[in-house]
């Protein structure tokens, strides 16, 4: 009875990954077609960005940045809908860069998604700066002076003719930079070019995978507080008191977490009992 | 609906269940979305660097309004201010490109030069400010701070300060070339280990967090694209790719028999 | 800053002056993955299949990707010798220029340029998922027997390496990117982390000048702990009143 | 030779020494140069570089067509979507606006403007653009086109706005495949994680440990564990490495049967708060495992990279390294 149970966890630690696959797709797929909800609860680098955005003074100029492109959306785009929601609500005004050659779709859907919410007027809440190729260097001529980067908008209006541009000539007149980021270039380099030199406060929203390069950024108060991947985004939504998509992801998240670790842990009995079985056939 | 909208949902739903039939194994499907894509998207980044690089930054600035030569006809209005030194990346560039011919393979070495040495001059510096300096400043700790708790699971603490403190120099140890890692020595990178180990396993975990987070908003737009207003798309497009697959196989045993 | 600047420069030099005057080489222990390399190739030989060659996704104007490159000249001397088939995908026109010119010169200095091929690096797409699906369909039609992944890389490493062993390639990566090492450390057979990967060319060109290099920054490393450790103690005696100053702030970073 | 050899090196050592310098010396004109000039430079010259990778990508996959070779067929339907796509970015943009109505032809934006009217009174049909009407449909045509009711989005600006071809490429094409590329990811890094993480030795298991941890506790599945309930299982498992080291079974009751009942009653006493003991709470265990240790361990790895770069930078500017030009 025993040792057909053994054998039987062996040949599930041998499991062709192909099984893998299929569980992995349901424990991911029956959430999302059969909600559940789950508590959430705020982590310390949520709350401390949260705090960050809420200490800027009502109607200054923020920076937010569209550093991802598609194949990051499902992370990245959630908190940077919450971040527009947070900031217009306090009355900032809003101005929008991409370094990422797709960041202006994903900006422009973003923008679409809280339009109707704030009746979003395009020169009065906000304006989209656009896309600008050369990464870091972007990031250095803003630093310096804004205009050299832009000279037009992503609609190809001069920036010299925008009224909300008027007192605006470099990162040192926004109050905040916010960059959602999902890797090069991003926040690193907003932290190492804007962020460091012009002393202006910033805070990142990442990619889970991210999380462990930037956390000494953290650390070290480079970074006011961190967006921790989707459940960081989760928990944000919650803060801004906004349930979106991250919120209702939450669920398949968990639920897939869980059947990976329950794998990982029969995998490691699966190996001892085999050690243990070669071991008797050895001696 | 718009019938653009229509056809696109109906394609992005192939190509997305054509990638994921890899998982399965490689086949006629995976293939044909591997090859639009490798297709599809050089063409793309071509384009995109054509007309957000080439055409505003490079003829922007030797072509611009009313600029030297502007008797050419040729104007590019990014107000941008007319620049001699950007014949240079012109010149860099078309020797690029000439290099596909044998007889000029060697024109590509200037860009390569080129590339290399802005790459070496820009990035030694950016390196040696934040990953050395500020790392140390910042791995130089505090033992008796002004009411430092002794230990804190969230936030410093003197405890935390030393394992910390310890992790960072035994792990830089690791990465000591001149010197077997024998006796004494061996004990310390041996601890280095143990903290890059946590180190990727922490990696690790986020990133199974943040591939899962991608999984989701995946299978989520296949789930839009399920709904009558797409006309079913993804249920009838999965039936189909899955019906082709178990027929393909099952003339692969046959043939194999 | 400057004077930093200058002083890790000032050791290098020292460090390269020191190695000329004395014959032998200074000891470098050993790294596991750079002997793998040669027994990939010898494997790939015995078993007539190609190696692959992956210099990472980015374009010449990242370090990693250039030491990556050098690495390749080893690599393309190694199957030069032992005339293996060698397929280098990559996805930039500007490192494949490169990798082409390392590559012929190896197959030169071998004196076997029958061998060469310059198809043998080529051009895929600049976009990174292109590029890697379009990789992982070459390793599931020309089985590779090793993959050798030496470069900046980004998600797509782990879609690689994965792959990799569900094919049984011997596979061996080196990189500076941070958040890869880790897929690469459990997916791999061996894996150059981080600094290990800069020392590779040195390792395997056995030059006085590169391996000068190395110890150079093993003088900066041991310098560092100590500044490290001093600046602990100095901070600790600021704390507790014994001293008025701190030595980190004192000097400045 | 000097073509080939000199030059090359010259500029490493040249453009190398000049951008590093620019850090330091106070020159606007080098300054400029290295914030901004060298980088569009280079991104210039890697533009440039792009239309060679597709030129060499067409050959091979143009060779592999005509010879027939394996996966020929694979090929021509790389060819196509290259020249596809190459047709909506250089030729042809689609996108023709009506006042904020945007179309991929022209011809569509025009039959958007064009109304058909058959009023009684005029007895015959007339084509009616905004008040005035036309017999003939050409006429009309001609007429919206000289009032440039129509704007065609400007070149440049076709590849970032919503409506063009190129934009519907992006988003049904290209976007669908990398994102499907990227989730691809999902399943292999739960294969991967199923098969690396065994605890073979103390590392392996450090890192199998850390893992688990942060999986479960950054999700609101762990906020859901009771600290307690890790703490049963720590005494259930050290039990059984207990077993394993003694072999004794009556050691390994009592020690197991010992434990349990001190958590119990330390259970008792503080009423069983689920986040205390905090270390045994998954959560905060997790904040403290990538705050301190993971920290530690990243920081190192980001010094040694650092150094890395630092010095090899240093080797191809004063030319040690010279091999990448084919030296």
């Amino acid at each position: 009875m025993i040792r057909n149970l053994e054998n039987l966890i062996i040949k599930v630690g041998d499991v062709d990954r192909r099984v893998i696959f299929v569980l992995i797709g349901l424990a991911v797929l029956i959430p999302l077609l059969t909600p559940v909800s789950l508590p959430i609860r705020e982590t310390p680098t949520t709350v401390k960005f949260y705090e960050g955005i809420e200490e800027i003074p009502k109607g200054s100029k923020v920076l937010v940045s569209f550093d991802y492109g598609p194949s990051t959306r499902p992370e990245i785009h959630p908190m940077n809908v919450a971040v527009l929601r947070h900031m217009l609500r306090n009355e900032h005004k809003v101005y929008i860069s991409c370094l990422w050659p797709d960041g202006i779709y994903m900006a422009l859907d973003a923008l679409e998604d809280i339009s109707d919410e704030f009746s979003l007027k395009e020169y009065e809440d906000y304006v989209l700066l656009g896309y600008r190729p050369g990464a870091e260097a972007v990031i250095k001529g803003l630093a310096s002076d804004l205009r050299k980067v832009y000279t037009v908008d992503a609609n190809g209006k001069f920036i010299d003719d925008i009224k909300m541009m008027d007192n605006v000539k470099n990162l040192n007149d926004f109050a905040y930079i916010y960059s959602g980021s999902a890797g090069y270039p991003g926040t690193f380099e907003w932290v190492k070019y804007g962020g460091d030199p012009t002393g202006v406060r910033m805070s990142s929203g990442t990619t889970s995978v991210q999380v462990n390069e930037v956390i000494p950024y953290v650390r070290s108060g480079q970074l006011i507080g961190l967006l921790a991947g989707m459940p960081g985004a989760a928990e944000y939504e919650k803060l801004v008191e906004s349930p979106g998509i991250a919120i209702k992801g939450m669920a398949a998240q968990s639920f897939a977490h869980i059947v990976i670790v329950v794998f990982i842990i029969f995998g490691n009995i699966a190996f001892f009992l085999k050690q243990k079985k070669e071991r008797k056939y050895s001696k | 609906m718009t019938l653009s909208t229509m056809i696109g949902a109906w394609v992005a739903v192939f190509l997305t269940l054509s990638i994921f039939s890899y998982l399965y194994k490689d086949n006629p499907f995976y293939k044909i979305a591997e090859h639009v894509f490798v297709g599809v998207s050089a063409a793309y980044v071509a384009a995109i660097s054509f007309w957000t690089q080439i055409y505003p930054n490079l003829l922007g600035r030797l072509f611009p309004k009313d600029g030297p030569l502007s008797f050419t006809g040729l104007e590019f209005d990014f107000n941008h201010s007319f620049n001699i030194l950007y014949v240079f990346p012109l010149l860099l560039g078309l020797m690029m490109i000439l290099s596909v011919f044998q007889k000029f393979n060697w024109m590509a070495r200037w860009g390569i030069a080129y590339t290399v040495a802005i790459a070496a001059g820009l990035k030694a510096f950016g390196y040696l400010n934040s990953n050395v300096l500020n790392q140390v400043s910042a791995s130089v700790i505090s033992l008796f701070g002004e009411n430092l708790p002794f230990f804190n699971i969230s936030g410093d603490s003197v405890f935390n300060n030393i394992v910390l403190l310890l992790g960072t120099i035994s792990s830089l140890m690791y990465f000591y070339f001149s010197k077997e890692q024998r006796g004494n020595f061996g004990k310390l990178t041996r601890v280095g280990i143990y903290f890059l180990m946590i180190s990727f396993g922490a990696s690790f975990g986020f990133a199974v967090m943040g591939r899962i987070s991608l999984l989701v908003g995946r299978f989520r737009e296949l789930i839009a694209y399920s709904e009558p207003s797409y006309n079913y798309s993804t249920i009838w497009l999965l039936i189909l790719i899955v019906a082709f697959l178990f027929y393909h196989s099952l003339r692969e045993k046959e043939s194999n028999t | 800053m400057f004077v930093l600047t200058l002083s890790v420069i000032f050791i290098m030099l020292y460090e390269i002056r020191l190695t000329k005057f004395t014959d032998k080489l200074p000891f470098l222990r050993s790294i596991p993955g750079l002997r793998a390399i040669e027994e990939a190739v010898g494997r790939s030989t015995e078993m007539g299949k190609p190696i692959l060659f992956v210099p990472g996704i980015m374009d010449m104007n990242e370090v990693e990707t250039v030491a990556g490159v050098v690495v390749l000249g080893h690599v393309a001397n190694m199957t030069a010798k032992y005339e293996t088939e060698l397929d280098v995908p990559v996805a930039r026109a500007i490192v494949m220029q490169a990798a082409r010119q390392v590559s012929k010169e190896a197959y030169l200095t071998q004196g076997r340029p029958e061998l060469y091929n310059e198809d043998m690096v080529h051009y895929i797409t600049d976009d990174q998922f292109a590029y890697a699906a379009a990789v992982n369909g070459i390793m599931q039609r020309d089985e590779p027997a090793a993959c050798l992944y030496m470069g900046k890389f980004f998600a797509e490493s782990l879609l690689f390496a994965e792959t990799g062993n569900s094919i049984g390639a011997i596979q061996i990566a080196g990189t500076g990117s941070q958040t890869q090492i880790p897929f690469f450390v459990t997916a791999c057979d061996y894996t150059l982390m981080g600094e290990e990967f800069f020392a590779a060319s040195a390792y395997l060109s056995q030059e006085a000048d590169l391996i000068a290099g190395i110890t150079a920054q093993d003088l900066i490393k041991v310098i560092l702990v100590i500044v490290i450790l001093f600046g602990t103690v100095s901070r600790a005696l600021f704390d507790l009143g014994l001293v008025s100053f701190d030595f980190i702030t004192l000097i400045g970073i | 030779m000097i073509l080939k050899r000199y030059i090359p090196i010259a500029i490493v050592a040249i453009f190398g020494s000049l951008t590093l310098s620019a850090w330091f010396i106070d020159n606007e004109t080098i300054e400029t140069f290295a914030n901004d000039d060298a980088t569009q430079f280079f991104d210039i010259i890697a533009a440039f570089a792009v239309f060679l990778g597709a030129l060499n990508l067409l050959k091979l996959q143009f060779i592999k067509f005509i010879k027939k070779q394996k996966g020929w067929q694979y090929s021509a339907i790389s060819i196509i979507s290259f020249f596809f796509a190459f047709i909506i970015g250089f030729f042809i943009r689609g996108a023709y606006f009506v006042e904020d109505k945007v179309f991929f032809t022209e011809e569509a934006a025009l039959e958007s403007l064009i109304i058909v009217d058959i009023s009684e009174a005029q007895q015959e049909q007339a084509y009616k653009v905004q008040e005035n009407s036309f017999k003939d449909l050409s006429d009309a045509k001609d007429f919206a086109i000289k009032q440039n009711l129509i704007t065609p989005v400007d070149w440049g600006a076709h590849v970032q706005k919503n409506g063009s071809l190129f934009q519907w490429m992006f988003k049904y094409i290209f976007s669908p495949l990398s994102a499907t590329m990227f989730a691809l990811l999902a399943f292999f890094v739960a294969s991967a994680s199923f098969r690396a993480f065994r605890a073979r030795n103390f590392e392996a298991s450090l890192l199998l440990l850390a893992g688990i941890i942060i999986m479960i506790g950054r999700v609101p599945a762990g906020s859901l564990i009771s600290s307690w309930m890790v703490m049963y299982l720590i005494v259930l498992v050290s039990g059984l490495y207990i077993h394993y080291l003694k072999k004794k079974n009556n050691v390994t009751i009592i020690f197991t049967l010992a434990g349990f009942i001190l958590v119990t009653i330390a259970g008792v006493i503080t009423g069983w708060p689920i986040d205390k003991p905090s270390i045994f709470y998954l959560p905060l265990l997790q904040e403290w495992i990538y705050l301190v240790p993971n920290a530690a361990g990243s920081t190192a790895i980001l010094m040694g990279i650092g150094l890395g770069i630092v010095v090899t930078s240093l080797r191809y500017i004063f030319g040690l390294e010279k091999s990448y030009l084919g030296e």
